[in-house]
């Protein structure tokens, strides 16, 4: 019973979800954006669970004493983002946008920004002309940032061309190839999963 | 009369073809993995990278260090992607669970948060062990996408975790992961769908899954005969696709030359 | 201090993009065909049409994203095109929001006349085709909180139908579900991202799915040239350039290293 | 100075200690920073989802149809508990199935069908020249299937033939790391102009 019930759900959420992308009948938009609507709504509930993991998580590891300041810090953080939106309102100037526009926007930027080290690093070390398809990956890679470079060379616009033409032919029907093979890939994964062959997420595979 | 009517109005005509085809690949699907698979076993071919697998659980456990998995940033649930990351993490899982190893898992997502805390224990129990699952190792961290990235990077680089699993949906954080666990010499196997990220992984992770291979992967760890029977559909479907494009191309090419306008057929 | 290599590849990226900036150069960038077709298909847009703007990226990008942002915003305002603003991220709401009320103000536009911004819906997928049924439905009150058939410029609105085109400024694979469920309801896609999703979306842009697309900080740097103003795009230029070239030093630096080590490996 | 750039500037400075190593600072930013932004998804969640799609139209508007989403949510609770942990099966199976039912037409049709159909062109003009871009774009496509093909092994011609993918493949993974260090560069980029004018006015 307890596998029955969700592969049944599963199968019907699923089949209607299939059969409404055919239609442009009125119920079947509608029945669509129910179903969509569901998943927001089970996502908020279930963000619940995760905040109460996070906040298990870290206070087991306070009371063990791990890193016990920064988690607090972490926990004092996650809370008073409520706590300030419940008094002032989550308006452009309150200070919930406060904290989001000065404490997490830089930071998360900062974060993002730290890539361009892990780029540089990256280049350095991984780089490295190994084998015909390393050393083909390299020179493609060579070629694009000298064309985007506006460096006063000399064919410097035949160049460019030339990059454009790789980004355009060759690396396009590449990518072309991978998204077909994902597309396939999904198509049987999804299909799997609504025939409730694929089991995975119920925890088993019987 | 009527219900051809109604059965009209409901399916749109801009996407009979599509529907068709749907039609069509389903069957194929269904027939290789009720059909087809009793009369001949179908093998796969060798897929570089998860011959790794083993080792690298195996070398978590020698070095008494976790292993780390995470499905990264831009999955969902509902993405094929992740229940094919879900299927190799149950693998995973029933290796570390016989082996005592421990198994790490931050995610962003709090729904797949709770299928994998279902899916790591489930495959515990399996291999009866059910006493060495701590539901606390597969955490929800932060659903920004860099206090993800700044939540598994501080598990990286203080629990230095031996073997580095990122099997999901990556964006802009898989470099930050991929070089934080370079620098701490961990064995990283990564995949995913995610076509720009795959340039990263290719750099700097030991092995690299690329985009179908990560679908194909579950079946050739466990061996699983649906999953082996699905991988055979879409490689029928392949060549189905080949045979097209050789035979649109080649008549478009005639058209061309004899001065027709095309008829692009093949557009639908 | 015990400095690593990879310490000194990071001084020596701090300092040449610290340098390069002070020094405030102008550099002449070259126009490519992508901002050629993007600028003219925005110049192409008849005055009074409605487009919707779709803040679709993180905080973390901003850096990226702003200078081109502000280059379409500018442009669109300038056309007199009535704007919608929306954001399929949370992070990006507050983020629009302030780009296109100080653009606004810039070009003395009313809010609620010529331009609205509608906020943050979750859910990507839903967000975008719940819009395409009715955008009062999905939005039924703006980000200011004024109900949807109280503003002016949005009571002749229903849905896609009644508008040009989508503009989704994204840093992510946002863009990919604009166009394959947005694409449902044929309504035009136009890409504004940041340089690392370029080639994603090359194979949507070459089948048409996507009307045109700008580029990164160079793609700003380009459409403020077209535009004729200088921005955040042209500013950065001289440092950009400059890390591309430290980049390619560190790749052949890199390899020199590795065939030297190579020969010695293979003398002992 | 305003107080907001001093505390943005400051915590720019120390997430790039990150660079240097692990650091006490550092490991207060991340904290902090993974704290506010669970807190900021909580609160956005709640007044975006809970609120308006939600609680407003089932009890203010009676839009009783609601309480099916609001009983498959309270499902997921049931987590909370080892005996009724197996209801969320309920809701995840929607979310599972529908991802499922949706992704069967939409991924055949825009990652395979359309990809696949552009890629056909004819390979020489009304006026015979030869179309090298479309004959490229053809090999590429084939020799990169052909490398995704898994029911034989890469050896003999065929092998030689998924080869040539993986040069595709390789091409296409250099041009967009290419464009990918244009990005990250262009990120820090912004990040210092940030660094250098608002905080520093180094520059203007």
């Amino acid at each position: 019973m307890n596998r029955q019930i969700p592969l049944v759900v599963c199968f019907s959420f699923g089949l209607m979800m299939f059969l409404q992308y055919f239609s442009t009948h009125t119920v079947a938009r509608s029945l669509n954006l129910a179903i969509l609507d569901y998943w927001q709504i089970i996502f908020a509930f279930t963000l619940i669970l995760g905040v109460v993991s996070y906040i298990k998580v870290n206070m087991t590891k306070i009371s063990r004493g791990i890193d016990r300041p920064y988690l607090i810090v972490g926990l004092i953080g996650m809370i008073s983002m409520p706590i300030m939106a419940l008094i002032w309102g989550i308006k452009a100037d309150s200070p919930f946008m406060w904290m989001f526009e000065n404490v997490q926007a830089p930071m998360a930027s900062t974060v993002f920004a730290l890539l361009a080290f892990f780029v540089a690093s990256a280049s350095f070390r991984g780089f490295r002309a190994r084998s015909t398809q390393a050393s083909i990956l390299l020179g493609a890679a060579l070629i694009i940032l000298l064309s985007r470079s506006n460096l006063p060379i000399p064919y410097a616009e035949n160049l460019s061309e030339f990059a454009d033409w790789i980004r355009n032919y060759p690396s396009m029907t590449a990518r072309r190839a991978i998204l077909i093979g994902i597309g396939l890939g999904s198509l049987t994964t999804s299909l799997r999963v609504l025939l409730g062959i694929e089991r995975t997420w119920l925890g088993g595979e019987n | 009369m009527s219900t051809i009517i109604i059965a009209q109005a409901f399916i749109s005509t801009d996407r009979t073809g599509v529907f068709i085809i749907s039609i069509i690949a389903i069957l194929i699907v269904l027939y290789t993995t009720y059909f087809r698979n009793n009369k001949k076993p179908f093998t796969i071919r060798k897929i570089n990278g998860l011959q790794a697998v083993e080792d690298a659980i195996g070398r978590a456990t020698e070095m008494a260090r976790p292993l780390l998995y995470t499905p990264g940033w831009g999955g969902d649930i509902q993405r094929p992607t992740t229940i094919a990351s879900m299927n190799i993490l149950s693998f995973v899982a029933e290796k570390t669970a016989q082996y005592d190893c421990d198994l790490v898992f931050p995610t962003h997502d709090p729904v797949i948060m709770s299928v994998a805390q279902e899916v790591v224990k489930e495959s515990y129990s399996r291999t009866g062990y059910p006493d060495r699952y701590k539901e606390d190792n597969i955490s929800y961290v932060s659903s920004s996408q860099f206090g993800y990235a700044a939540a598994v990077d501080g598990i990286i680089s203080r629990t230095k975790p031996a073997s580095i699993f990122l099997l999901g949906t990556f964006e802009a954080e898989s470099l930050i992961l991929a070089e934080t666990g370079n620098s701490i010499n961990a064995i990283q196997i990564a995949g995913t769908d995610s076509t720009i990220q795959l340039s990263f992984f290719i750099v700097a992770c030991d092995y690299t899954l690329i985009g179908e291979e990560l679908f194909a992967a579950s079946g050739y760890l466990s061996g699983n005969k649906s999953i082996l029977a699905s991988v055979q559909a879409q490689d029928m479907m392949k060549v189905a696709i080949g045979l097209f494009v050789v035979i649109a191309t080649i008549w478009a090419t005639v058209e061309s030359l004899s001065g027709n306008p095309l008829s692009n057929w093949w557009n639908f | 201090m015990h400095l690593l290599p990879r310490h000194f590849v990071f001084i020596g990226l701090f300092l040449l993009i610290g340098i390069t900036m002070a020094l405030d150069i102008d550099v002449d960038v070259k126009v490519s065909p992508y901002t050629k077709q993007m600028h003219a298909y925005i110049d192409s847009i008849p005055e009074g049409s409605t487009v919707i703007m779709s803040f679709d990226h993180e905080a973390s990008s901003l850096p990226e994203i702003r200078p081109i942002a502000l280059a379409m915003l500018r442009h669109a305002f300038s056309k007199n095109i009535k704007l919608i603003g929306v954001s399929l991220y949370p992070e990006g709401t507050l983020i629009g929001y302030r780009l296109m009320n100080n653009i606004g103000k810039e070009y003395n536009k009313t809010y609620g006349d010529d331009f609205v911004y509608l906020g943050f819906r979750p859910q990507y997928i839903a967000a975008i085709l719940s819009m395409g049924e009715s955008i009062e439905k999905t939005f039924p009150q703006d980000y200011l909180g004024y109900q949807y058939n109280a503003i002016p410029m949005l009571t002749s609105i229903t849905n896609y139908d009644d508008i040009n085109c989508v503009i989704s400024i994204a840093d992510g694979s946002l863009t990919t579900h604009w166009i394959e469920y947005g694409g449902q309801f044929d309504i035009k896609i136009l890409g504004a991202v940041t340089a690392a999703m370029v080639t994603t979306y090359d194979p949507y842009l070459s089948s048409n799915q996507m009307t045109a697309m700008i580029g990164g900080l160079r793609g700003a740097a380009e459409y403020e040239k077209l535009f004729g103003m200088k921005g955040g795009g042209a500013r950065g230029m001289l440092a950009q350039s400059a890390a591309h070239l430290y980049v390619i030093f560190l790749i052949v630096l890199g390899n020199i290293f590795y065939f030297r080590s190579r020969k010695k490996g293979a003398k002992n | 100075m305003d107080i907001s750039t001093i505390v943005a500037g400051l915590l720019t400075l120390i997430i790039f200690s990150f660079l240097y190593k692990d650091n006490p600072f550092y490991k207060m930013a991340e904290s902090l920073l993974i704290g506010v932004s669970i807190g900021y998804v909580l609160v956005i969640t709640w007044s975006n989802t809970l609120m308006d799609m939600l609680f407003e139209p089932l009890f203010q508007s009676g839009k009783l149809i609601l309480l099916i989403p609001f009983l498959l949510g309270l499902l997921m609770l049931g987590r909370f508990s080892n005996k009724t942990a197996a209801l969320s099966r309920i809701p995840i199976a929607v979310m599972i199935g529908s991802g499922a039912g949706i992704a069967i037409p939409t991924m055949l049709y825009n990652r395979t069908i359309k990809q696949l159909t552009a890629s056909v062109m004819p390979l020489f003009s009304p006026d015979g020249t030869f179309n090298f871009a479309g004959i490229v774009v053809i090999i590429g496509l084939l020799s990169t299937l052909a490398y995704f093909y898994f029911s034989r092994e890469h050896k003999g011609k065929f092998g030689l033939f998924a080869k040539v993918g993986t040069y595709f493949l390789m091409i296409f993974f250099g041009t967009t790391f290419g464009y990918t260090v244009m990005s990250r560069m262009s990120t820090f980029i912004g990040r210092m102009e940030f660094l250098l004018s608002d905080f520093l006015k180094i520059t203007q």
